[in-house]
């Protein structure tokens, strides 16, 4: 059976010049970076050159701007939590998007039991920030603005050098979580205005266990993992030099091979919407249509009358790895809070599909993934009582509404309704 | 791969991808409806009874691999009961014979439960006279 | 030139093995342990193997009791500042004793500038924790007692079962850091009575990049990186599975070899210990003799009339990797603080230089580390103004006094207050 | 491992293992001994003057390598020099020859400076007729 891996957003595998790189630092080169005899000073070496790749991918003035933590989150966390604390006695006011991910949102939840308060700034039905809001949310004692430059879920740019703009103006220094674009699309920290950019490796063919803040001198930052004096005292822990070495090669590689990806995705990325578009009634697109404000890896689907999970685990059987922001695939039960920020309609949020595209995607892979997936929401369809009510004008169409009926969402109100518990 | 990993058990998976007793039933004696506040998964179940005994059922699901399989099971399980015994069904049993589900999606189980016994209210208020042998209301609240 | 590791307290290469064991996890499993596909859900039970491992190399119930964090200082962190903010309504009163590593003082110190207070309790002049003055510092509204197993500079081991002890009479969580001694020494979470417990794989020829906390349901705990729901809740982001794997590997290879690794590493610490003293005048030893209060691995020495830096940067270009908790060799110019609470005169402090020994040293390592440290001892003294005051009786030594002369401390003191600063 | 690894550049690290003038000067002229106190080194340095220049410098120092490295580099660049031009002397022209040190380490040729100065102090206390000429204690101090 073909595979098809349609989950780049979720992770990516090693390249093998990145895991050749990382190689010696396992068994040979296993020192300590703290350590002040060969095997440390030799790791401390790997250190600083990554931290210049690291640099060179996001057009970063020095390395040392460059911070290593463990991955995206705590990333996040700590350009959060970190001009939180390190500003507290300026203002406790902070502004983010209403579709930053869940490690923004939820260390700005943290914050705000311990005293803070935060202005979500509202997306437009494409995900797309509304500057004025971002503009009106701006206080004097606001200490940071959070915005992603591209959103995890449906693959929106954000106007980020409007945003750096409206930053500058105020004075107030801009954190852009680059985690859904670093490597697959040019991040550009002096064009951003951003104070602070962070990604993760594992997202672009490096290992997974390695984090990136940049963070200039605009931003105030203190650690939020205390310890040891690591990363300029920002981050204590002994450092994951394997690992921080692989991400380094796979921020070289992806820097050089950034056209080409960009390329090859696109060309897959419309082929497949298209196709799926043909063979498939009642889809949508959720985000901008492919172009210039969507990335070129994501499609993020809704197919009307059937349920996520059904759909991934279906495509799943047919080697065809996808995700899914509807609720019944959250741990929570919950839909994606992306899905609800640009106010999709429970039923769409609830046939969710998101495919996201790499560099070993091919054509025929797209072929395949049309094919099989056009099967599988007829199977899905066949089993679904909103399809068949749908058919009998008892409910309506969201995405093509032909006037009859109620709709899914009212409908389901009323048979939850009936429910005994 | 060498090897498959799926979500769900091989019983659960098995029923997942070839459920049994899929689709409407023409001229059902009694068809529930019902859908899970919590995450939105709506579920119909359609029964032939003939002499106080279940002799088909049918379902169809909108929902997660875990609610097709809890009604596939449930058809199953229900097929030849008695109203009687069918209102005593409980979730436990579409658990037990599926060999488990993970905790989040026990709730599925439920909604099998609930779809079957809104078929059987449907179908006992269709027959009032047999509203003084099971309390069907009560039995479903429990 | 012979090349001795004498620094497996700062970090071990990682076993051929372990290497192997993750090696699929890069490439070829390299998905995200959140997606519901194949490659998801095949590294969720690479997850699950290693909690196993986890949970058996400390005798912990169960492998759920395991949440894998980045390292052994972010493990620390989740310990004290999960707990804390979990009980905040409770009380706000920490306990740690006055030698705990960093991670733990720094994370203390944290939440002190938040409000929590925090009681240090004294060790003696080996670094044994006071027992009476930890149960004096224990009250009503204290939430966690903070005691390591084995101490990471001078390799005490910590009467553990009796804190525990203490700890369950008082009904207070106690959390061991056992990142010193796991690997190297039997942790038992049941008989410390522990209802956390931290360590890291990079100490025992695991990977860096994962460090495991183990928590027993007595301890409530909240996360400290928020995002997603990975560990159940308790740690946000995703999870650098080939690491996870590899120490799990690591932990139990550990299990298996622990007798061996002991053997080996006492037979050569008390070698090398015996070595020095016979070899080199004015060396002392911090911490309890090699024994049963001692970890195998761990001598902590003080050479009297120099300093550590030095001796450690000579033993590196003799091929000798070693560590010292010197003021020099540190970032902040202040003497460990382990140090500092033994109450060790700062000369000896000055003085310091840590070894440690692991299963790839042999009796010749010993003895080629023996004679050529007694050669840089000697050559460091002949450039020491210190050894030739106290040859000539201007000053006394601490280790061996004589009677003759000031101390080294009013002889620093007289000079530095010469110092035109 | 093929190549090496230092931490300090080839000057400090050549200065560290060979340092030049190590020892005490039999009939010194002026001997300085100070101590930091920021990090406990102690730095002496002994200097045979005539006819008011340095003939001979030496150093011992308890510190770390570039504490010895800077006394070393110390007293190579001042024999010759005049007391004036030695009483001029700054800790820069130590971290300049010696190609740089890291920053938490420059506080070792502050040092090396200060053992200077107060050997040259020493000196001048000795030969108060020289006290007018080079007011000591002001450019110490400075
Ligand atoms: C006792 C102890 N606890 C915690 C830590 C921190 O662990 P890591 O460096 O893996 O973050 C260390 C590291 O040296 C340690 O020795
Ligand atoms: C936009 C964005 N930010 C942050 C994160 C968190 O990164 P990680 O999973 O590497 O911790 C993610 C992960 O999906 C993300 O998509």
């Amino acid at each position: 059976m073909r595979q098809v891996y349609l989950d780049h957003q979720a992770s990516t595998p090693v390249l093998p010049e990145v895991f050749d790189a990382m190689k010696p630092y396992f068994t040979e080169a296993f020192g300590n970076a703290s350590s002040l005899h060969q095997h440390g000073l030799r790791v401390r070496e790997a250190l600083k050159r990554s931290r210049g790749q690291m640099a060179a991918l996001i057009n970063a003035d020095s390395a040392e701007e460059i911070f290593f933590t463990s991955d995206g989150t705590e990333s996040a966390n700590l350009a959060i939590k970190g001009v939180a604390y390190a500003n507290e006695r300026r203002g406790k006011h902070l502004v983010v998007s209403a579709t930053e991910h869940p490690s923004v949102m939820q260390s700005v939840e943290f914050l705000e039991r311990q005293g803070w308060t935060c202005t979500r700034v509202p997306v437009d039905a494409d995900g797309t920030l509304q500057l004025e809001a971002l503009r009106a949310a701006i206080r004097p004692e606001t200490v940071l603005v959070a915005v992603h430059h591209v959103n995890h879920d449906i693959g929106t740019i954000q106007p980020i050098r409007e945003v750096g703009r409206v930053c500058a103006e105020t004075g107030v220094p801009l954190y852009v979580d680059c985690e859904a674009s670093a490597g697959w699309l040019p991040v550009d920290v002096r064009e951003f205005g951003a104070a602070m950019v962070s990604f993760s490796p594992h997202r672009f063919y490096g290992p997974k266990g390695v984090g990136v803040l940049y963070r200039n001198k605009k931003a105030r930052l203190v650690s939020v993992i205390h310890g040891g004096v690591q990363e300029g005292g920002r981050r204590a822990g002994t450092e994951n030099i394997p690992a921080i070495v692989g991400g380094g090669m796979a921020a070289e590689i992806s820097l050089t091979e950034l056209p080409r990806r960009i390329a090859h995705t696109a060309t897959l990325q419309s082929r497949l919407w298209k196709g799926l578009k043909e063979r498939i009634p009642y889809i949508r697109l959720n985000g901008p249509e492919p172009g210039p404000r969507r990335i070129s890896t994501n499609l993020n689907l809704s197919t009307e009358f059937i349920e996520g999970e059904g759909q991934l685990l279906l495509c799943d059987l047919n080697g065809i790895a996808v995700a899914s922001g509807s609720s019944c695939v959250s741990k929570s039960l919950k839909i994606s809070h992306v899905l609800a920020a640009i106010g999709l309609d429970h039923a769409l949020a609830q046939g969710n599909i998101i495919m996201t595209l790499g560099m070993a995607n091919t054509v025929e892979d797209v072929d395949y993934t049309l094919e099989t997936f056009a099967k599988i929401v007829t199977k899905l369809r066949g089993m679904s009582p909103m399809w068949d009510e749908f058919q009998r004008g008892v409910i309506d169409s969201v995405i093509a509404p032909t006037g009859r009926g109620k709709s899914f969402s009212q409908h389901a109100a009323d048979v939850s309704g009936k429910a005994a518990h | 791969m060498s090897e498959t990993y799926t979500l769900y058990n091989s019983t659960v998976m098995e029923h997942f991808m070839n459920p049994r007793n899929m689709g409407d039933l023409k001229d059902a004696d009694g068809v529930g409806e019902v859908g899970a506040a919590a995450c939105g998964d709506i579920m119909k179940i359609s029964l032939k009874i003939s002499n106080g005994r279940i002799e088909d059922a049918r379902f169809k699901t909108f929902g997660c691999g875990s609610a097709i399989a809890s009604s596939s099971m449930a058809t199953e399980l229900i097929k030849g009961r008695t109203i009687d015994e069918a209102m005593n069904f409980s979730n436990q049993e579409v658990v037990d014979a599926l060999g488990g589900l993970p905790p989040v999606k026990i709730h599925c189980s439920v909604l099998a439960e609930e779809a079957l016994k809104a078929a059987l209210e449907d179908y006992v208020k269709k027959h009032p006279e047999l509203a003084h042998k099971s309390p069907a209301s009560e039995t479903v609240a429990a």
